[in-house]
């Protein structure tokens, strides 16, 4: 059974290039056609915000949670923000127990860049006492079914949690911090939404699933922000991209991530 | 920390409305992830709590097969967001041995010596926890066991009952964990009359446990019975039949 | 040789279970029989307490040492309890060196659930200054021969480290701590006592025995303060017990707890 | 942290001097280590590198081989001095994310294929770290496979490009990387015009992008360049052609 | 730290009474672990050591095997009780320096080319500390070692000498450690006149060296004399001969 | 290949043990013969003091960095001094990666005995506000390349970038401490060099290159202040000394470690 991820793509990459040869997919998908997202919100009480976001059939959880810390040195003024992501064993049978390896890593990485590069939280809201405490936000992303693409589920998941998320008032008095009762939206002002491809011989189609990552050549997440600019780029895998594909994927990625920022809106102002 | 804070009012009822006797409420799905070979997701009260089982597959490393029956492995893990302050990602000493009797409290449900050199792999997530989580999760890991068409001698149910003000209470809920006198997490194979998990921390007398035990029975077989109603509806939507 | 410990059991259980539907054991007990229980106190001078408490050759070593640490801060008026085991590989052939494992922490668990059940120590005389400064209480135990019951040896070795722990006073003056040379017995108030059966085919044993172990079905652990009601209950082992078989060792180990209650108190005065 | 310090001045010079599209001082020396297979130094403006390649070699253990093509590992590591505040030697998170995208950079230009069983090792010491340190890396590290005689497609030579007070600039140093408004770190296999590692943060524009890239084209054909001339002087010196 | 206090009164007597040439008061006793091949306990002063040794056994993992020897290993572990401030349970890198030497003190008295692909499993458990661990953990390992039937060369017994107050003194307490000027632990066969350990810090001269390795010989012939009527003492309790 | 360590002893060990019989050794060397010595000072610009050593074609690099930190409770007026050392697979296809194993942290502990018995850097004036503050002195230590004497290697490395370092001068005004950009040189005031020999039957050698070492029987470091004394000593391998043997070691690497500190510090002396 072990053996079965690696026996499938000998047999399905045939059927999968022939399929994308004649302009469609193994799940019946266009090339340019991203599966479904649909989002739910705030469904951890505990957490100060949380969303599950599904991709067809990926899965993903984010939960946020606030933590009265030290800022760094070099940002006296500003909150901080942590990222962690764990591919758990729960989400597919390619996954193995044990802290958080080069792969769980690495979308812990690109999430983080893309939320911090188009600010998505101002941190220096998160302030209290400068220099001395702050509000330590972590954002902790959970895989529960792995079906391709989590790189773009655990980003969504992440900012999706940001978006409903509620963080405690504080006032201080003399150095000393009290945590009221009230409590308030997190100062979220952009928008960090990764849209990735694959690339397949030379084909490129977006939001690959399960078995089109399993046989891909290399991978490129690009992340946008409201007003369509890039705030993330990483590329993966053993391939290789020339400058007209590195381009047509960002062309066509800033177009999808306003379809996905869309969906998001309409998903958050029915639960609200 | 005990008795701080009042847990039953003047009519005997608890802080979440419940009489001593009474279950929270609890909705279990069955199937709900489409990689795991069996999967359930149980909310009770507050907690929820999602579990994938894979297997019975090859195990790896190998050295670790035993020749004469499967290895039934068991992970117990609470999500950072799941409690009021964040908990380390890391695997606790609580987690370990959790994982440690949920297996136990598992296995004696189970025909290992059916599947040599196999492994079966139970992941349960905690994503919120309210008191009796590792209860709820082994009400769920029979369910999803089932659910990935492994044999069972018998599913395997279980509540924690506890004392509170001095009165035993049936499905204690965080708080009452915390401020309660006592905490009795049991498991059981409801049809085969055994108990396949216990657990005792607080003070209790020998008749208190006795009491403990029939109350914690009482619930465990309308546990039991939500637990195969789950897995009929499953069933019947898929337009096949329990066997 | 690291197979042995598979191939006698096969061997030896058909033995031991012969034995047993005669009323007797491998090692000529009786099933509600207890091993001779030996205690030296106070054998390590530079710890607050210790003991090493022999259950038949079951050996294990338990130390107490205390230092100045923060209380937590859901209980800023108590001192700190802290329970650690380690089966290290002098004990046995079948121990392996690392870091803890299950095993290891599944008895300290148990053992530190049967002293805080019970109070055993009065955390509150542990608190110097509230909430910022207590005694941390480390109770360390190590298995030195493994013989069986391992988790009522780790439970009575720490309990009776407790029983004969010394220590300093300490003075506060304007929030600064100043050690005293004077110590002062630790303020040990009630009793946890383990009491281990095996259940071996439909036989229930007391105290099993390394050989016992290896076949029995299932373990149960009941602990006792002085009073007679639990503190601590744990069932191990793959296999089942019913609602009467527990009532039995409820029934039964709170017996033999108070007679081992009463040969530790004698062992401490002959000692005193 | 963005903008605080101003990076070009009214001539539009760099802070060290440079115009936008030039590359610091790079050297690159081959074969500096004897145990190695194959190695390369490479000092470009304060950074300092030091690369071995080990293999193709046996792979321990045996069961991470694979039938029908080498395995590469890269480990990319920041000695504790090599920057301003002391680093943990253990590896962080950033190390782990830099080894993957560093071998997945290299991977591209090697036949992998021709050496079942066996693994290839790039291990990379970042002696002196000044902004730009993954891409002097991958630039050294494919020197080093080369003299290490593994036959490639290709060399791989990488460089960051970035943003600069809304300039698009060329081999970012530490300061530009950390008061810049993005960094674009680029490798391609210049002789075959492909991309084989690509990332980026801070926000830029598609154009910008564009531009970056072409850019980042235009540095790595120099670096590429001195790549060829680096081995070409270590053969010459030895006595040996170049194949 | 050093030379704070007095380590030598004006009768040229040390803190604990002893003249410079004295041993503490030591005490060894064999065969006291039952689940062990062989095992010893010494107390040497108020050191606490506890020994067992395992093996020749199969050595697991099996890869570690060496076709042509046994392996032996050594663990030297110290109790978290065992000194005056708790110490960790994880093992210091202390802890894994002195497994090394003490392996590597004990290893030329053992014929390991009797045993191949087997393992001599040597576990150290220092129980109380109070200077001169190391050396107590040699002399009561070899017991266990000889207590185990495992053959040898010869005995090894060891003792730390030291600079106290300027002059050579044998086998350091914890104080005398502390404060000496100098430490120098020294491990031999003493049949064979061969040295298996020597360690030193603090700072002597080649003639302090000399004299110190001469009056550490002095020492270890006494010691070996007690680990010869250990192992006697045990086997004529129990009715056997010594070979 | 991983095999040819063990093979290649086989086979040499005859040609080095015959060659040693006529007073040679496998590098043409003289059995009391040192191999070159090159120093490179300060190679890191960002380290506060560095040096790359050269032995022949073992390469090793040291650095220095200076933290703010806490000083040891029961050393309250003196800096701390904290030696590390990684055997990085870079530098020997016998090196795995991974935490330090127990060649690495033996190097580290002699090399840290050496430099604290000698007090080569005067701790005292590290000490900036006493039991509270101190320079806490980091020297990493990295292996480049392998070809034997890795210990003695790494202690000249850790010596000379001690002698090169310079560190903050600092200023404190009520318990508030400013780091200045002024730099003075550290309080480097004894000198610690360590000579290495290795025994071969029954020949010594000193400096073994790795081909002697894989077949040594027995290994003895001794390291040497300015006036001779020792300050550390440390023997390894499985092998044995004769008093003799160690006395002669003693007498010889006084004389060698004279020779070393002069090569030193001409070298020293040509770059300032």
């Amino acid at each position: 059974m072990a053996k079965s991820e690696e026996i499938i793509p000998v047999i399905k990459k045939r059927t999968i290039e022939a399929l994308l040869e004649k302009g469609t997919r193994i799940d019946g998908r266009k090339l340019d056609e991203y599966r479904e997202i649909s989002v739910k919100f705030n469904v951890i009480e505990k957490a100060e915000g949380s969303a599950i976001v599904n991709i067809g059939n990926t899965m993903v959880i984010a939960g946020v949670k606030c933590v009265l810390g030290m800022p760094f040195s070099d940002t006296p003024d500003e909150g901080v923000l942590i990222v962690n992501t764990e591919l758990i064993p729960l989400a597919s049978p390619t996954f193995e127990p044990g802290p958080p390896g080069e792969d769980d890593i690495e979308i812990a990485r690109v999430v983080d860049r893309g939320l911090r590069s188009t600010k998505a939280v101002d941190l220096r809201k998160l302030c209290i006492i400068q220099g001395r405490r702050v509000w330590a936000l972590y954002i902790d992303i959970y895989a529960l079914n792995h079906d391709g693409n989590l790189m773009d589920a655990s980003g969504l998941a992440a900012y999706c949690a940001l978006l409903c998320a509620k963080i405690s008032k504080v006032s201080t008095e003399n150095e000393s911090i009290k945590i009221l009762e009230e409590k308030e939206p997190l100062p979220v002002q952009h928008q960090a939404i990764p849209v990735t491809f694959a690339k397949i011989g030379d084909k490129i189609v977006v939001d690959p699933c399960y078995e089109e990552e399993l046989i891909m050549d290399a991978r490129l997440t690009l992340s946008f922000n409201e007003e369509g600019q890039i705030c993330a780029i990483q590329k993966g895998g053993r391939g290789v991209f020339t400058l007209d594909e590195i381009m047509y994927c960002a062309e066509l990625g800033r177009k999808i991530s306003q379809d996905i920022a869309e969906s998001i809106k309409r998903q958050l102002e029915n639960i609200q | 920390m005990k008795g701080k804070i009042c847990l039953l009012n003047e009519e005997g009822l608890r802080i979440d409305g419940r009489k001593l006797d009474q279950l929270r409420p609890i909705k279990i799905e069955v199937g709900v992830l489409k990689n795991a070979d069996g999967s359930a997701y149980i909310e009770q009260g507050k907690n929820k709590i999602m579990v994938a089982v894979y297997g019975p597959r090859e195990l790896h490393p190998r050295h670790q097969a035993l020749p004469d029956r499967a290895v039934l492995r068991c992970r117990y893990h609470m999500a950072p967001f799941s409690v009021p302050e964040r908990k380390s990602p890391a695997p606790s000493r609580r987690e370990v041995e959790l994982s440690k009797v949920i297996r136990q409290a598992l296995e004696p449900a189970l025909f290992l010596e059916m599947f040599p050199r196999t492994s079966i792999d139970v992941f349960i997530e905690v994503l919120q926890a309210d008191g009796g989580t590792r209860c709820a999760s082994i009400t769920a890991a029979a369910v999803a066991l089932a659910d990935a068409g492994i044999p069972m001698r018998d599913l395997v149910a279980a509540v924690a009952v506890g004392k509170i003000e001095g009165k035993i209470a049936l499905d204690l809920n965080h708080l009452e964990d915390q401020y309660g006198e006592a905490d009795i997490p049991v498991a059981m194979m409801p049809g085969l009359d055994q108990i396949t998990l216990l657990q005792a921390d607080g003070l209790i007398t020998l008749d208190e446990l006795k009491e403990a035990l029939k109350l914690a029975k009482n619930g465990i077989m309308q546990i039991y019975k939500l637990q195969k109603e789950a897995l009929k509806s499953k069933y019947l939507e898929s337009g096949e039949e329990l066997g």
